[in-house]
Protein backbone atom coordinates (compact mmCIF):
# COMPACT_ATOMS: atom_id res chain seq x y z
CA UNK A 1 0.00 0.00 0.00
CA UNK A 2 1.26 3.51 -0.56
CA UNK A 3 0.34 5.94 1.82
CA UNK A 4 1.74 8.74 -0.36
CA UNK A 5 2.88 9.39 -3.85
CA UNK A 6 4.09 12.68 -4.92
CA UNK A 7 4.36 13.17 -9.18
CA UNK A 8 5.89 16.18 -10.57
CA UNK A 9 5.11 17.64 -13.79
CA UNK A 10 6.43 20.61 -15.67
CA UNK A 11 4.16 22.76 -17.67
CA UNK A 12 5.53 25.90 -19.16
CA UNK A 13 7.43 27.90 -16.31
CA UNK A 14 5.61 26.39 -13.65
CA UNK A 15 6.19 22.89 -11.86
CA UNK A 16 3.11 21.01 -10.75
CA UNK A 17 3.22 18.65 -7.81
CA UNK A 18 0.75 15.88 -7.33
CA UNK A 19 0.25 14.26 -3.90
CA UNK A 20 -1.88 11.39 -3.34
CA UNK A 21 -2.88 10.17 -0.83
CA UNK A 22 -2.24 12.01 2.79
CA UNK A 23 0.22 14.17 4.28
CA UNK A 24 1.30 13.68 8.29
CA UNK A 25 3.96 12.97 10.61
CA UNK A 26 4.23 9.05 8.79
CA UNK A 27 4.54 10.31 5.51
CA UNK A 28 5.76 13.97 5.08
CA UNK A 29 9.16 13.27 4.60
CA UNK A 30 8.75 12.04 1.56
CA UNK A 31 6.99 15.37 0.55
CA UNK A 32 9.59 17.38 2.23
CA UNK A 33 11.79 15.92 -0.16
CA UNK A 34 10.02 16.48 -2.79
CA UNK A 35 10.02 20.46 -2.55
CA UNK A 36 13.49 20.22 -1.14
CA UNK A 37 14.72 18.64 -4.32
CA UNK A 38 12.22 21.35 -6.54
CA UNK A 39 14.09 24.11 -4.54
CA UNK A 40 17.29 22.87 -5.35
CA UNK A 41 16.47 22.29 -9.07
CA UNK A 42 15.31 26.20 -8.90
CA UNK A 43 11.85 25.17 -10.13
CA UNK A 44 10.79 27.69 -7.73
CA UNK A 45 6.87 28.40 -9.65
CA UNK A 46 5.24 25.63 -7.92
CA UNK A 47 1.43 24.69 -7.96
CA UNK A 48 0.71 21.87 -5.80
CA UNK A 49 -2.45 20.78 -6.68
CA UNK A 50 -4.30 18.58 -4.30
CA UNK A 51 -7.34 17.27 -5.57
CA UNK A 52 -5.90 13.90 -4.43
CA UNK A 53 -4.52 14.90 -1.28
CA UNK A 54 -6.94 13.18 0.86
CA UNK A 55 -6.08 15.04 4.38
CA UNK A 56 -3.10 17.36 5.74
CA UNK A 57 -1.97 17.32 9.33
CA UNK A 58 0.35 19.98 10.87
CA UNK A 59 3.13 17.69 10.06
CA UNK A 60 2.78 18.47 6.17
CA UNK A 61 1.91 22.24 6.77
CA UNK A 62 5.29 22.52 8.16
CA UNK A 63 6.86 21.86 5.37
CA UNK A 64 5.25 24.20 3.30
CA UNK A 65 5.95 26.80 5.81
CA UNK A 66 9.62 25.66 6.56
CA UNK A 67 10.12 26.05 2.07
CA UNK A 68 8.39 29.11 1.18
CA UNK A 69 10.74 31.60 2.23
CA UNK A 70 13.49 29.62 0.26
CA UNK A 71 10.96 29.56 -2.86
CA UNK A 72 9.72 33.69 -2.19
CA UNK A 73 13.48 34.58 -1.60
CA UNK A 74 14.31 33.46 -4.99
CA UNK A 75 11.63 34.93 -6.88
CA UNK A 76 9.27 32.00 -6.66
CA UNK A 77 6.12 31.10 -4.98
CA UNK A 78 4.06 28.05 -4.30
CA UNK A 79 0.54 28.16 -4.98
CA UNK A 80 -2.37 25.99 -4.45
CA UNK A 81 -5.27 24.11 -6.10
CA UNK A 82 -8.15 22.12 -5.70
CA UNK A 83 -7.87 21.66 -1.93
CA UNK A 84 -11.05 19.16 -1.04
CA UNK A 85 -13.31 20.82 1.98
CA UNK A 86 -11.46 18.94 5.02
CA UNK A 87 -8.06 20.26 3.80
CA UNK A 88 -9.24 23.73 2.56
CA UNK A 89 -11.09 23.69 6.20
CA UNK A 90 -7.65 23.28 7.47
CA UNK A 91 -5.92 25.86 5.60
CA UNK A 92 -8.30 28.50 7.05
CA UNK A 93 -7.99 27.20 10.37
CA UNK A 94 -4.61 27.99 10.15
CA UNK A 95 -4.28 31.29 8.34
CA UNK A 96 -2.63 29.71 5.58
CA UNK A 97 -5.35 31.23 3.48
CA UNK A 98 -3.65 34.26 4.23
CA UNK A 99 -0.32 33.35 3.59
CA UNK A 100 -0.73 31.18 0.17
CA UNK A 101 -2.53 31.92 -3.24
CA UNK A 102 -5.37 29.23 -3.10
CA UNK A 103 -7.18 28.33 -6.34
CA UNK A 104 -10.56 26.54 -7.55
CA UNK A 105 -8.75 24.87 -10.80
CA UNK A 106 -5.08 23.67 -11.87
CA UNK A 107 -5.43 25.99 -14.54
CA UNK A 108 -6.25 29.25 -12.63
CA UNK A 109 -3.05 28.35 -10.24
CA UNK A 110 -0.74 28.08 -13.19
CA UNK A 111 -2.21 31.14 -15.32
CA UNK A 112 -1.41 33.24 -12.41
CA UNK A 113 2.00 32.82 -12.70
CA UNK A 114 1.64 34.42 -15.73
CA UNK A 115 -0.15 37.37 -15.19
CA UNK A 116 2.34 38.31 -12.32
CA UNK A 117 5.48 37.65 -13.99
CA UNK A 118 7.51 35.23 -11.62
CA UNK A 119 5.26 35.66 -9.05
CA UNK A 120 6.62 36.70 -5.56
CA UNK A 121 4.95 37.48 -2.81
CA UNK A 122 1.89 36.24 -1.00
CA UNK A 123 -1.83 37.43 -2.53
CA UNK B 1 -13.35 8.57 32.36
CA UNK B 2 -13.85 5.24 33.63
CA UNK B 3 -15.57 2.57 31.45
CA UNK B 4 -14.97 4.74 27.59
CA UNK B 5 -16.70 3.29 24.85
CA UNK B 6 -14.30 2.26 22.64
CA UNK B 7 -10.55 1.88 23.71
CA UNK B 8 -7.62 1.11 21.76
CA UNK B 9 -4.06 -0.13 22.53
CA UNK B 10 -1.37 0.31 20.08
CA UNK B 11 2.57 0.83 20.02
CA UNK B 12 4.39 4.43 19.10
CA UNK B 13 4.67 3.90 15.67
CA UNK B 14 3.72 6.14 12.90
CA UNK B 15 2.23 4.28 10.61
CA UNK B 16 -0.18 3.91 12.89
CA UNK B 17 -1.22 7.14 13.48
CA UNK B 18 -4.18 6.64 10.61
CA UNK B 19 -5.76 3.96 12.88
CA UNK B 20 -6.03 6.75 15.19
CA UNK B 21 -7.68 9.15 12.60
CA UNK B 22 -9.97 6.34 11.21
CA UNK B 23 -11.20 5.01 15.35
CA UNK B 24 -11.92 8.90 16.07
CA UNK B 25 -13.48 9.33 12.54
CA UNK B 26 -15.81 6.61 13.10
CA UNK B 27 -17.07 6.91 16.58
CA UNK B 28 -17.61 10.90 15.81
CA UNK B 29 -19.87 10.20 12.90
CA UNK B 30 -21.57 7.93 15.33
CA UNK B 31 -22.05 10.82 18.39
CA UNK B 32 -24.06 12.19 15.42
CA UNK B 33 -20.80 15.28 14.11
CA UNK B 34 -21.06 15.40 9.96
CA UNK B 35 -18.51 14.13 8.02
CA UNK B 36 -16.43 17.58 7.91
CA UNK B 37 -15.86 17.89 11.40
CA UNK B 38 -15.75 14.41 12.05
CA UNK B 39 -12.95 14.49 10.22
CA UNK B 40 -11.11 17.23 11.91
CA UNK B 41 -11.90 15.82 15.37
CA UNK B 42 -9.54 13.10 14.00
CA UNK B 43 -6.70 15.32 13.16
CA UNK B 44 -6.72 16.57 16.50
CA UNK B 45 -6.62 13.05 18.05
CA UNK B 46 -3.69 12.33 15.13
CA UNK B 47 -2.08 14.99 16.23
CA UNK B 48 -2.27 14.33 19.97
CA UNK B 49 -1.13 11.16 19.08
CA UNK B 50 2.18 12.09 16.99
CA UNK B 51 2.99 14.16 19.83
CA UNK B 52 2.91 11.07 21.98
CA UNK B 53 4.97 9.35 19.49
CA UNK B 54 7.57 11.95 18.57
CA UNK B 55 7.56 13.61 21.81
CA UNK B 56 7.05 11.68 24.63
CA UNK B 57 8.41 8.46 23.38
CA UNK B 58 10.86 10.38 21.12
CA UNK B 59 12.57 7.15 18.90
CA UNK B 60 10.96 4.31 20.71
CA UNK B 61 9.27 2.39 18.55
CA UNK B 62 7.35 0.22 21.13
CA UNK B 63 5.96 2.77 23.73
CA UNK B 64 2.59 1.85 24.54
CA UNK B 65 -0.36 4.42 23.58
CA UNK B 66 -3.61 4.37 24.71
CA UNK B 67 -6.48 6.23 22.58
CA UNK B 68 -9.97 6.43 24.59
CA UNK B 69 -12.96 7.54 22.89
CA UNK B 70 -16.23 8.34 24.79
CA UNK B 71 -19.53 9.88 23.75
CA UNK B 72 -21.41 11.79 26.81
CA UNK B 73 -24.64 13.31 26.62
CA UNK B 74 -23.16 16.74 25.25
CA UNK B 75 -19.70 16.07 24.70
CA UNK B 76 -17.46 13.76 22.55
CA UNK B 77 -14.57 13.34 25.05
CA UNK B 78 -10.52 11.79 23.39
CA UNK B 79 -7.83 10.72 25.66
CA UNK B 80 -4.46 10.00 25.04
CA UNK B 81 -2.54 8.46 27.46
CA UNK B 82 1.58 7.25 27.62
CA UNK B 83 3.75 6.34 29.44
CA UNK B 84 6.64 8.56 27.97
CA UNK B 85 8.83 11.31 29.06
CA UNK B 86 6.46 13.72 31.58
CA UNK B 87 4.68 16.52 29.57
CA UNK B 88 4.73 20.28 30.88
CA UNK B 89 2.08 21.61 28.93
CA UNK B 90 3.31 25.32 30.05
CA UNK B 91 6.32 24.95 28.22
CA UNK B 92 4.18 24.17 25.00
CA UNK B 93 4.68 27.53 22.98
CA UNK B 94 2.33 29.83 21.00
CA UNK B 95 2.60 30.14 17.61
CA UNK B 96 2.45 33.01 15.20
CA UNK B 97 2.36 32.42 12.13
CA UNK B 98 3.88 35.17 10.05
CA UNK B 99 6.83 34.89 12.42
CA UNK B 100 7.20 31.33 12.21
CA UNK B 101 7.59 31.45 8.46
CA UNK B 102 9.81 34.03 8.96
CA UNK B 103 12.24 31.92 11.00
CA UNK B 104 11.88 28.83 9.13
CA UNK B 105 10.77 27.29 12.36
CA UNK B 106 8.96 24.22 12.91
CA UNK B 107 6.76 22.85 14.99
CA UNK B 108 3.94 24.34 17.20
CA UNK B 109 1.32 23.53 14.56
CA UNK B 110 -0.04 20.77 16.10
CA UNK B 111 -1.14 22.13 19.45
CA UNK B 112 -2.51 25.13 17.44
CA UNK B 113 -4.75 22.86 15.31
CA UNK B 114 -5.82 20.94 18.36
CA UNK B 115 -6.75 23.99 20.07
CA UNK B 116 -9.27 25.19 16.97
CA UNK B 117 -10.83 22.27 16.45
CA UNK B 118 -11.67 21.18 19.79
CA UNK B 119 -13.74 22.93 22.65
CA UNK B 120 -10.94 21.65 25.04
CA UNK B 121 -7.61 20.56 25.03
CA UNK B 122 -5.78 19.86 28.77
CA UNK B 123 -2.86 18.09 29.70
CA UNK B 124 -2.52 15.70 33.05
CA UNK B 125 -0.61 13.03 34.94
CA UNK B 126 -2.69 10.13 35.74
CA UNK B 127 -1.55 6.83 37.81
CA UNK B 128 1.97 7.33 35.85
CA UNK B 129 0.78 8.54 32.78
CA UNK B 130 0.70 11.11 30.92
CA UNK B 131 -3.05 12.19 29.65
CA UNK B 132 -4.36 14.55 26.75
CA UNK B 133 -7.82 14.77 26.81
CA UNK B 134 -10.01 16.32 24.26
CA UNK B 135 -13.34 17.47 24.16
CA UNK B 136 -15.55 18.40 21.44
CA UNK B 137 -19.24 19.41 22.19
CA UNK B 138 -21.85 17.71 20.28
CA UNK B 139 -24.66 19.32 18.18
CA UNK C 1 -1.20 -13.87 20.31
CA UNK C 2 0.94 -12.09 23.52
CA UNK C 3 0.65 -8.91 22.87
CA UNK C 4 -0.87 -7.86 19.78
CA UNK C 5 -0.01 -4.76 18.01
CA UNK C 6 -3.37 -3.36 17.59
CA UNK C 7 -5.82 -4.14 20.76
CA UNK C 8 -9.65 -2.71 20.78
CA UNK C 9 -12.43 -2.41 23.16
CA UNK C 10 -15.90 -1.91 22.76
CA UNK C 11 -18.97 -3.00 24.15
CA UNK C 12 -21.42 -5.61 21.80
CA UNK C 13 -23.28 -2.44 19.68
CA UNK C 14 -24.12 -3.16 15.98
CA UNK C 15 -23.49 0.59 15.31
CA UNK C 16 -19.99 -0.10 16.21
CA UNK C 17 -19.69 -2.60 13.60
CA UNK C 18 -17.81 -0.08 10.74
CA UNK C 19 -15.23 0.57 13.70
CA UNK C 20 -14.20 -3.23 13.66
CA UNK C 21 -13.97 -2.86 9.94
CA UNK C 22 -11.98 0.01 9.15
CA UNK C 23 -9.34 -0.92 12.35
CA UNK C 24 -9.17 -3.85 10.76
CA UNK C 25 -8.98 -2.55 6.50
CA UNK C 26 -5.98 -0.30 8.19
CA UNK C 27 -3.72 -2.38 10.02
CA UNK C 28 -4.31 -4.95 7.11
CA UNK C 29 -3.21 -2.39 4.34
CA UNK C 30 -0.32 -1.83 6.88
CA UNK C 31 0.27 -5.44 6.82
CA UNK C 32 1.12 -5.26 2.91
CA UNK C 33 -2.44 -6.42 1.60
CA UNK C 34 -3.54 -4.54 -1.34
CA UNK C 35 -7.10 -2.18 -1.14
CA UNK C 36 -9.65 -5.08 -2.06
CA UNK C 37 -8.22 -8.13 0.11
CA UNK C 38 -8.13 -5.73 2.87
CA UNK C 39 -11.73 -4.65 2.69
CA UNK C 40 -12.52 -8.27 2.18
CA UNK C 41 -10.13 -9.36 5.28
CA UNK C 42 -12.27 -6.37 7.20
CA UNK C 43 -15.81 -7.93 6.03
CA UNK C 44 -14.67 -11.32 7.82
CA UNK C 45 -13.79 -9.48 10.81
CA UNK C 46 -16.75 -8.22 10.94
CA UNK C 47 -18.85 -10.62 10.33
CA UNK C 48 -17.30 -12.29 13.63
CA UNK C 49 -17.78 -9.24 15.54
CA UNK C 50 -21.43 -9.43 14.35
CA UNK C 51 -21.84 -12.95 15.43
CA UNK C 52 -20.30 -12.42 19.11
CA UNK C 53 -22.92 -9.37 18.94
CA UNK C 54 -25.83 -10.86 17.80
CA UNK C 55 -25.07 -14.52 19.17
CA UNK C 56 -23.11 -14.82 21.80
CA UNK C 57 -24.28 -11.70 23.54
CA UNK C 58 -27.77 -12.22 21.92
CA UNK C 59 -29.72 -8.84 22.95
CA UNK C 60 -27.50 -7.40 25.28
CA UNK C 61 -25.59 -4.12 24.28
CA UNK C 62 -22.77 -3.80 26.62
CA UNK C 63 -21.63 -7.06 26.72
CA UNK C 64 -17.53 -6.48 26.40
CA UNK C 65 -15.82 -7.33 23.04
CA UNK C 66 -12.13 -7.42 22.23
CA UNK C 67 -10.42 -7.30 18.79
CA UNK C 68 -6.70 -7.89 18.23
CA UNK C 69 -5.22 -7.49 15.24
CA UNK C 70 -1.64 -8.43 14.85
CA UNK C 71 1.32 -8.92 11.80
CA UNK C 72 3.53 -11.73 12.21
CA UNK C 73 6.17 -12.68 9.82
CA UNK C 74 3.48 -14.31 7.61
CA UNK C 75 0.59 -13.64 8.73
CA UNK C 76 -2.50 -11.20 9.21
CA UNK C 77 -4.37 -12.59 12.91
CA UNK C 78 -6.95 -11.14 13.77
CA UNK C 79 -8.88 -12.34 17.34
CA UNK C 80 -12.46 -11.15 18.51
CA UNK C 81 -13.08 -12.59 21.92
CA UNK C 82 -16.10 -12.02 24.11
CA UNK C 83 -17.45 -13.57 27.64
CA UNK C 84 -20.88 -14.44 26.34
CA UNK C 85 -22.73 -17.77 25.40
CA UNK C 86 -20.41 -20.24 25.26
CA UNK C 87 -20.31 -21.00 21.45
CA UNK C 88 -19.95 -25.04 19.98
CA UNK C 89 -18.16 -24.48 16.53
CA UNK C 90 -19.16 -28.02 15.29
CA UNK C 91 -23.25 -27.03 15.70
CA UNK C 92 -22.49 -24.41 13.14
CA UNK C 93 -24.27 -25.18 10.04
CA UNK C 94 -22.74 -25.65 6.27
CA UNK C 95 -24.21 -23.53 3.45
CA UNK C 96 -25.83 -24.63 0.34
CA UNK C 97 -26.74 -21.88 -1.31
CA UNK C 98 -29.53 -23.13 -3.75
CA UNK C 99 -30.84 -24.89 -0.73
CA UNK C 100 -30.76 -21.99 1.26
CA UNK C 101 -32.88 -19.71 -1.14
CA UNK C 102 -35.56 -22.33 -2.01
CA UNK C 103 -36.38 -22.53 2.02
CA UNK C 104 -35.68 -19.02 2.44
CA UNK C 105 -33.48 -19.91 5.28
CA UNK C 106 -31.42 -17.23 6.75
CA UNK C 107 -28.29 -17.31 8.52
CA UNK C 108 -24.65 -19.14 7.73
CA UNK C 109 -23.42 -16.78 5.45
CA UNK C 110 -21.41 -15.03 7.67
CA UNK C 111 -19.56 -18.13 8.59
CA UNK C 112 -19.43 -19.29 4.78
CA UNK C 113 -17.91 -15.83 3.61
CA UNK C 114 -15.44 -15.95 6.89
CA UNK C 115 -14.67 -19.15 5.58
CA UNK C 116 -13.95 -18.30 1.76
CA UNK C 117 -12.07 -14.66 2.55
CA UNK C 118 -9.29 -16.26 5.60
CA UNK C 119 -7.11 -18.97 5.53
CA UNK C 120 -7.87 -20.08 8.98
CA UNK C 121 -11.02 -19.81 11.06
CA UNK C 122 -10.76 -20.87 14.52
CA UNK C 123 -12.76 -21.12 17.74
CA UNK C 124 -11.80 -21.72 20.53
CA UNK C 125 -12.20 -21.26 24.98
CA UNK C 126 -9.39 -18.96 26.47
CA UNK C 127 -9.74 -17.91 30.09
CA UNK C 128 -13.66 -17.80 30.43
CA UNK C 129 -13.50 -16.30 27.19
CA UNK C 130 -14.79 -17.07 23.43
CA UNK C 131 -12.15 -16.61 21.11
CA UNK C 132 -12.65 -16.52 17.02
CA UNK C 133 -9.09 -16.61 15.44
CA UNK C 134 -9.09 -15.64 11.75
CA UNK C 135 -5.90 -15.91 9.87
CA UNK C 136 -4.69 -14.63 6.15
CA UNK C 137 -1.78 -15.04 4.65
CA UNK C 138 0.29 -12.36 3.79
CA UNK C 139 2.18 -11.93 0.02
CA UNK D 1 -24.96 10.52 9.42
CA UNK D 2 -26.98 8.05 7.77
CA UNK D 3 -25.29 4.87 7.08
CA UNK D 4 -28.05 4.09 4.62
CA UNK D 5 -30.38 5.43 2.76
CA UNK D 6 -32.60 3.50 0.13
CA UNK D 7 -33.73 5.44 -2.70
CA UNK D 8 -36.81 4.20 -5.04
CA UNK D 9 -37.93 5.48 -8.24
CA UNK D 10 -39.88 3.48 -11.04
CA UNK D 11 -38.66 4.00 -15.08
CA UNK D 12 -41.73 2.57 -16.64
CA UNK D 13 -42.47 -1.14 -15.44
CA UNK D 14 -39.42 -1.28 -13.37
CA UNK D 15 -38.32 0.18 -10.01
CA UNK D 16 -34.26 0.99 -9.56
CA UNK D 17 -33.52 0.38 -5.81
CA UNK D 18 -30.93 2.87 -4.88
CA UNK D 19 -28.93 1.70 -1.82
CA UNK D 20 -26.34 4.86 -0.40
CA UNK D 21 -24.25 4.10 1.93
CA UNK D 22 -23.55 0.02 3.50
CA UNK D 23 -25.86 -2.52 4.44
CA UNK D 24 -24.34 -4.76 7.52
CA UNK D 25 -26.21 -5.88 10.30
CA UNK D 26 -26.98 -2.41 11.75
CA UNK D 27 -28.42 -1.55 9.13
CA UNK D 28 -30.24 -4.09 7.46
CA UNK D 29 -33.55 -3.51 8.39
CA UNK D 30 -34.15 -0.45 6.46
CA UNK D 31 -33.32 -2.48 3.21
CA UNK D 32 -35.22 -5.34 4.04
CA UNK D 33 -38.12 -2.93 5.01
CA UNK D 34 -37.97 -1.66 1.79
CA UNK D 35 -36.87 -4.94 -0.18
CA UNK D 36 -40.81 -6.04 1.65
CA UNK D 37 -42.65 -2.82 0.96
CA UNK D 38 -42.09 -3.51 -2.96
CA UNK D 39 -42.99 -6.91 -2.59
CA UNK D 40 -46.09 -5.70 -0.91
CA UNK D 41 -47.10 -3.39 -3.84
CA UNK D 42 -46.21 -6.00 -5.88
CA UNK D 43 -43.56 -3.68 -7.87
CA UNK D 44 -41.97 -6.92 -8.91
CA UNK D 45 -39.11 -5.77 -11.68
CA UNK D 46 -36.65 -4.64 -9.10
CA UNK D 47 -33.16 -3.18 -10.54
CA UNK D 48 -30.58 -2.88 -7.16
CA UNK D 49 -28.13 -0.16 -8.58
CA UNK D 50 -24.86 -0.70 -6.22
CA UNK D 51 -23.24 2.63 -7.30
CA UNK D 52 -23.20 4.27 -4.19
CA UNK D 53 -22.80 0.98 -2.20
CA UNK D 54 -20.00 0.78 -0.44
CA UNK D 55 -20.17 -2.46 0.92
CA UNK D 56 -22.42 -5.73 2.15
CA UNK D 57 -21.99 -7.93 4.76
CA UNK D 58 -24.12 -11.11 5.03
CA UNK D 59 -26.87 -9.70 6.64
CA UNK D 60 -27.30 -7.62 3.54
CA UNK D 61 -26.72 -10.84 1.32
CA UNK D 62 -29.40 -12.65 3.66
CA UNK D 63 -32.01 -10.05 3.04
CA UNK D 64 -31.64 -10.84 -0.48
CA UNK D 65 -31.72 -14.17 -1.07
CA UNK D 66 -34.38 -14.07 1.56
CA UNK D 67 -36.67 -12.26 -0.44
CA UNK D 68 -35.74 -13.51 -4.36
CA UNK D 69 -38.07 -16.17 -4.09
CA UNK D 70 -41.24 -14.30 -3.55
CA UNK D 71 -40.30 -12.11 -5.74
CA UNK D 72 -40.35 -14.61 -9.00
CA UNK D 73 -42.82 -17.13 -7.89
CA UNK D 74 -44.72 -13.87 -8.74
CA UNK D 75 -43.35 -13.57 -11.99
CA UNK D 76 -40.47 -10.60 -11.11
CA UNK D 77 -37.04 -10.89 -10.54
CA UNK D 78 -34.25 -8.69 -8.68
CA UNK D 79 -31.41 -7.83 -10.84
CA UNK D 80 -27.91 -5.52 -9.95
CA UNK D 81 -26.29 -2.95 -11.50
CA UNK D 82 -22.51 -1.32 -11.02
CA UNK D 83 -21.48 -3.31 -8.17
CA UNK D 84 -17.48 -2.30 -6.87
CA UNK D 85 -14.90 -4.36 -6.95
CA UNK D 86 -15.28 -5.12 -3.56
CA UNK D 87 -18.88 -5.85 -3.61
CA UNK D 88 -18.53 -7.59 -6.65
CA UNK D 89 -15.94 -10.23 -5.07
CA UNK D 90 -18.46 -10.47 -2.54
CA UNK D 91 -21.46 -12.01 -4.56
CA UNK D 92 -18.48 -13.94 -6.69
CA UNK D 93 -17.26 -15.47 -3.49
CA UNK D 94 -20.55 -16.68 -2.52
CA UNK D 95 -21.84 -17.80 -5.99
CA UNK D 96 -24.41 -15.23 -5.95
CA UNK D 97 -23.40 -13.81 -9.55
CA UNK D 98 -25.01 -17.42 -10.57
CA UNK D 99 -27.83 -16.65 -8.82
CA UNK D 100 -28.43 -13.00 -10.24
CA UNK D 101 -28.49 -11.24 -12.86
CA UNK D 102 -25.99 -8.62 -12.82
CA UNK D 103 -25.03 -6.01 -15.11
CA UNK D 104 -22.36 -3.42 -15.64
CA UNK D 105 -24.91 -0.52 -16.19
CA UNK D 106 -28.20 0.64 -14.76
CA UNK D 107 -29.54 0.62 -18.28
CA UNK D 108 -28.64 -2.65 -19.26
CA UNK D 109 -30.32 -4.22 -16.26
CA UNK D 110 -33.53 -1.98 -17.12
CA UNK D 111 -33.74 -2.73 -20.49
CA UNK D 112 -33.01 -7.07 -19.74
CA UNK D 113 -36.79 -6.79 -18.71
CA UNK D 114 -38.04 -5.75 -21.50
CA UNK D 115 -36.10 -8.29 -23.72
CA UNK D 116 -37.31 -11.16 -21.32
CA UNK D 117 -40.64 -10.30 -20.94
CA UNK D 118 -41.61 -9.85 -17.15
CA UNK D 119 -38.12 -11.71 -16.26
CA UNK D 120 -38.59 -14.33 -14.21
CA UNK D 121 -35.86 -16.92 -13.63
CA UNK D 122 -32.13 -16.70 -12.91
CA UNK D 123 -29.69 -16.21 -15.64
N1 LIG E 1 2.90 14.79 24.24
C1 LIG E 1 3.97 15.61 24.34
N2 LIG E 1 5.03 15.25 25.10
C2 LIG E 1 6.09 16.05 25.21
N3 LIG E 1 6.22 17.26 24.59
C3 LIG E 1 5.21 17.67 23.81
C4 LIG E 1 4.04 16.88 23.67
N4 LIG E 1 3.22 17.55 22.83
C5 LIG E 1 3.84 18.69 22.50
N5 LIG E 1 5.03 18.78 23.10
C6 LIG E 1 5.98 19.92 22.95
O1 LIG E 1 5.29 21.00 22.33
C7 LIG E 1 5.89 21.39 21.10
C8 LIG E 1 4.84 21.79 20.07
O2 LIG E 1 4.05 20.69 19.70
P1 LIG E 1 3.26 20.72 18.33
O3 LIG E 1 2.44 21.96 18.29
O4 LIG E 1 2.47 19.48 18.20
O5 LIG E 1 4.32 20.82 17.18
P2 LIG E 1 5.48 19.77 16.79
O6 LIG E 1 5.11 18.48 17.40
O7 LIG E 1 5.46 19.78 15.32
O8 LIG E 1 6.75 20.36 17.37
C9 LIG E 1 6.68 20.17 20.65
O9 LIG E 1 7.76 20.52 19.83
C10 LIG E 1 7.13 19.58 22.00
O10 LIG E 1 8.27 20.22 22.47
N1 LIG F 1 -20.01 -16.17 18.04
C1 LIG F 1 -21.07 -17.03 18.02
N2 LIG F 1 -21.66 -17.39 19.17
C2 LIG F 1 -22.72 -18.24 19.16
N3 LIG F 1 -23.24 -18.79 18.05
C3 LIG F 1 -22.69 -18.47 16.86
C4 LIG F 1 -21.58 -17.57 16.78
N4 LIG F 1 -21.25 -17.46 15.49
C5 LIG F 1 -22.11 -18.21 14.80
N5 LIG F 1 -22.99 -18.84 15.60
C6 LIG F 1 -24.09 -19.76 15.17
O1 LIG F 1 -23.85 -20.11 13.80
C7 LIG F 1 -24.95 -19.70 12.97
C8 LIG F 1 -24.45 -19.23 11.61
O2 LIG F 1 -23.73 -18.00 11.74
P1 LIG F 1 -23.55 -17.05 10.49
O3 LIG F 1 -23.03 -17.86 9.37
O4 LIG F 1 -22.72 -15.90 10.87
O5 LIG F 1 -25.00 -16.58 10.08
P2 LIG F 1 -26.04 -15.72 10.93
O6 LIG F 1 -25.28 -15.05 12.01
O7 LIG F 1 -26.62 -14.78 9.93
O8 LIG F 1 -27.04 -16.71 11.45
C9 LIG F 1 -25.67 -18.63 13.75
O9 LIG F 1 -27.03 -18.51 13.40
C10 LIG F 1 -25.45 -19.07 15.19
O10 LIG F 1 -26.40 -20.03 15.56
Amino acid sequence: MSELTVETRDLEQVTLVYPRGFINAHTVRLFEGELRRLVEQRRLRIVLNCADLAYIASAGLGAILGSIEEIREQGGDLRLSELNPTVRGIFEMLGFDRLYRIYASEWEAVSSFAATEGGAGTA
Amino acid sequence: MSAPLVRVSFPSQTRLLGLVRGVVTEVALQAGLEREPAEQVALAAEEAATNVIEHAYAGVSDGPVELRVDITPGELVIELLDQGREVDPRAVPRVDLERYQRERRRGGLGLHLMGRIMDGVAFSRREGCNVCRLTRRLP
